[in-house]
């Protein structure tokens, strides 16, 4: 990472900032994990603890008119979009306060007012449709830039590789960032990949720069992304950015994550390797107060309860929902 | 007036379009220049130019992403996919991702756009190109579906398809690329959803689409000699499904065929008739009868896909049995 | 006799076959050591290694591709994806490969393998991990369709479908995995193509599938109680479809009802009633009614699912009405 | 290209043989084409003439037990293997003495008798599905090796990607030969590629090594591929070949190919260029008479006429073929 003087990461509110994001991110999936236990949480939930600095990193380099294209892994790109707890949580339990009245559920978040273009459930199929509102903003001149995220297994779907093609093609306004995790559900990405590094390794294959950075740095991945944004932003095309990391807890709601050596798991849990305990250090080095940093965190916390309860607050979606907006007209209706 | 063929007619609906909105773009693979495979499209490249009909790889799933994503962000493309066969290979941005996500998304997003594919069989192109998968996209909530039988259907349709803010799946009948017809001067829009009676008898009446209009038709000249005389519904738009229009001519002749290219199992005509069956139960004087391909993937073969697709003779056998027995 | 889960029966089905048979594989993500995602294959990597069960890339195209090469190269793969929704991503390696290809050759090759995936709603897991399916496989010429609704059956269908030489869609609806039944000990190999009775009333059938027949059990129950006595029908197998047994019980009450998981368009009871209409036409006492998902992409939300899909309540009041009028 | 001493292609009657393929391979194409004139062919038909070296080199480094599997353009990659003009023809014209007694066309050619497993319309599928035989040998330990010939465009379709994965981890016996004729149909495939060499330069995103050939001559490609066969026989996993040719005529039977530049058309087919007069001139250098080629011209020219005329005898397939061999019983009931 080579990190410009005039970059605004050197600016310690914009760190507090980044703190603030990480802290909330991981505290609202923590608070999802426990209203998963209370019985809350209806259907899945795939929760990004460990992985907090690339959304919040990424985040903080985009325009509030960027697209974010995120998976059903989506609660944390979301929210760091500015997305606020309250319809998030609400929606993970199927309320009509929900931020799709609980119609699209925990995989598939989305806030066009945000810039949150949707998150997708089937692996890759966001990849070219990152790259449509890519071509879309480029055709009509709006500097926009979409920004898709996808995990390490999904580099081996062919939706992948016909996205990657199409963006360098076209010069596309799209930011491809692979969060390697090392795992798929329940398998090691390295099995079944060909390649040591997912997505840095496939770069050349699509005419671009492999691009690796730590994934539980905040700053290093704000300061890759903020790089690949204003590239794509001026004309120069597509970047693909694999981000290294991990998932702390399993794959998704019922996966206690046994497939994964103690070590491994303890390693990455480590203060010296979890995203927002390093980020942490690295505040107090720079001399922040740790007062300071506790208040953050008190703030955090009050905006979780917050929103817990407010989402609890929430009615069951009634009927009126079930039929509305299959359609523009706003009906279901499929014959005279 | 003037007569067009139906392949002509795509490319002046195109372009109707696009004259008329900035946001309507065009793409596909060998679209441009080369004017399309079955050259559906020539002069869109020249008139437009190449920033709104644009070249792509093939690659399916990034041509249909492309197209949603656009429309999403406020387009209205329109995407080739050459052979209405090639769904399979982007089903899942067809049937998962774009019928879906205004629904998922609580209306939060509109997909103002048309997919238009070269469907069914006639031209002896075997299993792999010859299919008809208006009963695939039919069968997929989110998706509306049209399939013009006219070279005025096609303007019409296809202008009330990009105008229309939904997805559209809009299959041409390849083997009706040649055949000519009349078509009005200046702009001509259709509604969708609305099935046109082209035809009217009082014995039978016969729900049709696509290639078979032109030979149901024939049919019920051929029948109207041996004293049955047939209405004949061209259905148009399967979704939205004009169900008046069926019903109402169903109940006022008491009979019902369907003469649907798709094989047998689950053809549209399978839900034509549910309906009728169950909504016109009391009106009916006899079963509803569906004449379709066999259910067999379509041989290549000149003579064998002959056999398989309805023939004119076919369909009037079929009824004329059925108004008999 | 032991009481088994569905779940359990999938891997004991498997298994079955497995020992057996050395040309019997199977593939799929996460379905190694993990045991799959739903736990259906828990047992099998231990018994017969990794080898003969083995963990693949997300690359559902290449699961299928491979199964496909294998079998027509005399193994017999089964073949998971994992979510029958992701049979999108692979469409073309089912619908125009595995499908066509032992006709486009004129019988040079052969098919045997099986599909096996998790379909169908009632998990809450939103509209692209929900849906039904077992239209979307039941429409295309060469692919026979099963839908398994007991833990006997699992592994009875498993058992004759890993052993037939076509390809076979194998359906398991995920609700129904925790659920129990009464498994005989030993062997269990069921036929292709046979529904079952599982009810005999004399006032209307109810022909259903997978998660639904549970519910239309229970509904024709609620019936009973208000005077209306139903037959029920497991249909199991929708290629090849029984239809002796629903045209004979159809004709037997004269009322025909499907109960379908699948939404409304064009879902399976579509094919059903439009045969009922024309070949029981004369036996029919009233119109064929459809019970089904509405056409609407499957919410996740739990309030919302529970209206979406066909419940005992909507089922047996569906019924009672019709009956009355 | 690197010819081991001890090659067959060093054998001048293994030379003639080649010699003699490809002169078949050339002169059925253009039977094809004046028959598709006359109107005998009817659907489509894509043809090979120009690509010859590749189809015919290829073919005769597999074993017989090997598999081949084709795409619509396949009539070359058949009759490499040893299958008969005469249903060939028969098939390429419908009637019940072709190939697939008229059921599968000219697109699908198959003859699993040798080894010629199958001709595939839709880009890119085949791919996998050689992936699946060659796991087959693998798991029965036959020693067989499965061959996959494929286009220039197809490398950006998914299927592509996913099979050479898929190839790459299990360690396939499969060999995956790209034909770079320069253009998808009526498309220039750099236009729409991110990559010069559309192959070859995607070969190290699945852990192989990059390999080009020159397509028209027939020794290089034989060589190749017996290297890359063999490999994979001795379980060194799969191979990506691209072999740069160009194809004399249009895409398909309509296409007159008029937007290729007169210059590069001629090029391509000049003396120099066009693999079946280069073998020539080759064989000619090696001093072989003239005599000894123009005989075997005259026996392939006979051969095609003798099939052509029995192809045209053959009756058009009737009502029986129909509904035949949907299921594997014979027959195609889907309900009792
Ligand atoms: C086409 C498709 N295949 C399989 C799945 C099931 N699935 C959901 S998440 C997942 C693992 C994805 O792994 P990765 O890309 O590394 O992302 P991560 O979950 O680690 O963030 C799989 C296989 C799916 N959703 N879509
Ligand atoms: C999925 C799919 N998309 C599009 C087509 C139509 N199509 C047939 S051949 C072809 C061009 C293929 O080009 P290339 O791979 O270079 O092979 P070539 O024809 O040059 O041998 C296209 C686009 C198809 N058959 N399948
Ligand atoms: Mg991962
Ligand atoms: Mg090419």
């Amino acid at each position: 990472m080579t990190t410009t003087e005039a970059s605004p990461v050197h600016d310690v509110d914009f760190k507090l900032e980044l703190y603030r994001s990480q802290v909330a991110l991981r505290r609202f999936e923590s608070r999802a994990y426990d209203l998963f236990l209370e019985n809350y949480v209806k259907g899945t939930s795939h929760l990004s603890i460990g992985q907090e600095a690339i959304a919040a990193g990424v985040a903080a380099a985009m325009r509030p008119d960027d697209w974010t294209f995120a998976t059903y892994r989506g609660h944390a790109h979301t929210l760091a979009r500015g997305v606020a707890m309250t319809p998030v949580f609400a929606e993970l339990m199927g309320r009509a306060n929900g931020l799709m009245a609980g119609k699209g559920g925990s995989m598939h978040l989305t806030s066009v007012e945000h810039g949150v273009m949707g998150s997708y459930a089937i692996i890759g199929a966001h990849l070219p449709i990152a790259c449509g509102a890519a071509w879309s903003a480029q055709y009509r001149g709006t500097d926009q830039v979409a920004v898709a995220f996808f995990g390490d297994g999904t580099v081996n779907i062919g939706a992948f590789h016909e996205a990657l093609n199409f963006a360098a093609i076209w010069k596309l306004p799209v930011v491809f960032i692979c969060e390697n995790n090392l795992y798929m559900e329940y398998t090691r990405t390295s099995e079944v990949t060909a390649v040591a590094h997912p997505a840095a390794d496939r770069a050349v294959a699509y005419g671009l720069e492999p691009i690796l950075v730590d994934g539980n740095d905040a700053d290093a991945v704000y300061e890759i992304a903020r790089t690949a944004i204003e590239r794509a932003r001026a004309g120069g095309g597509p970047s693909l950015i694999e981000a290294e990391t991990y998932r702390h807890g399993g794959h998704s709601r019922a996966d206690p994550g046994k497939y994964r050596p103690d070590e491994e798991v303890a390693l990455w849990k480590s203060a010296e390797r979890d995203p927002v305990s390093r980020y942490r250090t690295r505040l107090l080095e720079l001399g922040v107060e740790e007062a300071t940093l506790v208040r953050i965190e008190a703030d955090v916390d009050a905006e979780v309860d917050a929103a817990t309860e407010a989402a609890k607050a929430g009615a069951a979606p009634g009927e009126d929902l079930l039929m509305k907006d299959v359609w523009a007209n706003g009906g279901a209706e499929w014959r005279n | 007036m003037a007569e067009l063929t139906y392949r002509e007619a795509i490319a002046r609906g195109i372009a109707q379009e696009m004259r008329r909105d900035e946001s309507v773009l065009f793409l596909g693979e060998d679209v441009g220049a080369a004017g399309g495979v079955f050259k559906g499209t020539v002069g869109l490249f020249e008139e437009f130019g190449p920033v709104r009909v644009r070249d792509t790889p093939i690659s399916e799933q990034a041509i249909l992403g492309a197209a949603m994503g656009a429309a999403m962000t406020g387009l209205r493309p329109i995407a080739e996919i050459m052979f209405a066969d090639f769904f399979a290979v982007c089903w899942d941005i067809v049937a998962n991702e774009i019928a879906k996500s205004r629904y998922m998304t609580n209306g939060q997003m509109s997909f103002p756009l048309v997919i238009r594919s070269g469907n069914g069989g006639g031209l002896r192109f075997g299993a792999q190109h010859s299919q008809s998968v208006e009963n695939w996209a039919m069968m997929i909530p989110g998706l509306k579906v049209v399939v013009p039988s006219s070279p005025r259907d096609v303007i019409g349709l296809m202008a009330a398809a990009v105008r229309d803010d939904d997805p559209v799946v809009f299959l041409e009948s390849k083997a009706l690329y040649p055949t000519k017809g009349e078509v009005p001067d200046g702009e001509i829009v259709d509604a969708l959803g609305t099935a046109a009676v082209l035809r009217h008898g009082s014995d039978a009446t016969i729900a049709t689409l696509g290639l078979m209009v032109p030979r149901a038709l024939a049919a019920a000249e051929e029948l109207a000699a041996g004293g049955i005389d047939c209405t004949v519904i061209d259905v148009r738009s399967l979704i939205p499904l004009d169900t008046q229009t069926i019903l109402r001519e169903t109940s006022a002749t008491g009979r019902l065929f369907t003469v649907e290219e798709n094989p047998r199992v689950l053809g549209w005509g399978a839900e034509v008739a549910s309906i009728v069956a169950e909504e016109a139960f009391f009106d009916l004087d006899g079963p509803v009868v569906r004449i379709t391909t066999p259910h067999i993937p379509l041989p290549a073969a000149d003579a064998l896909e002959d056999m398989a697709l309805p023939s004119v003779e076919r369909i009037a056998t079929t009824i004329h049995k059925a108004m008999n027995s």
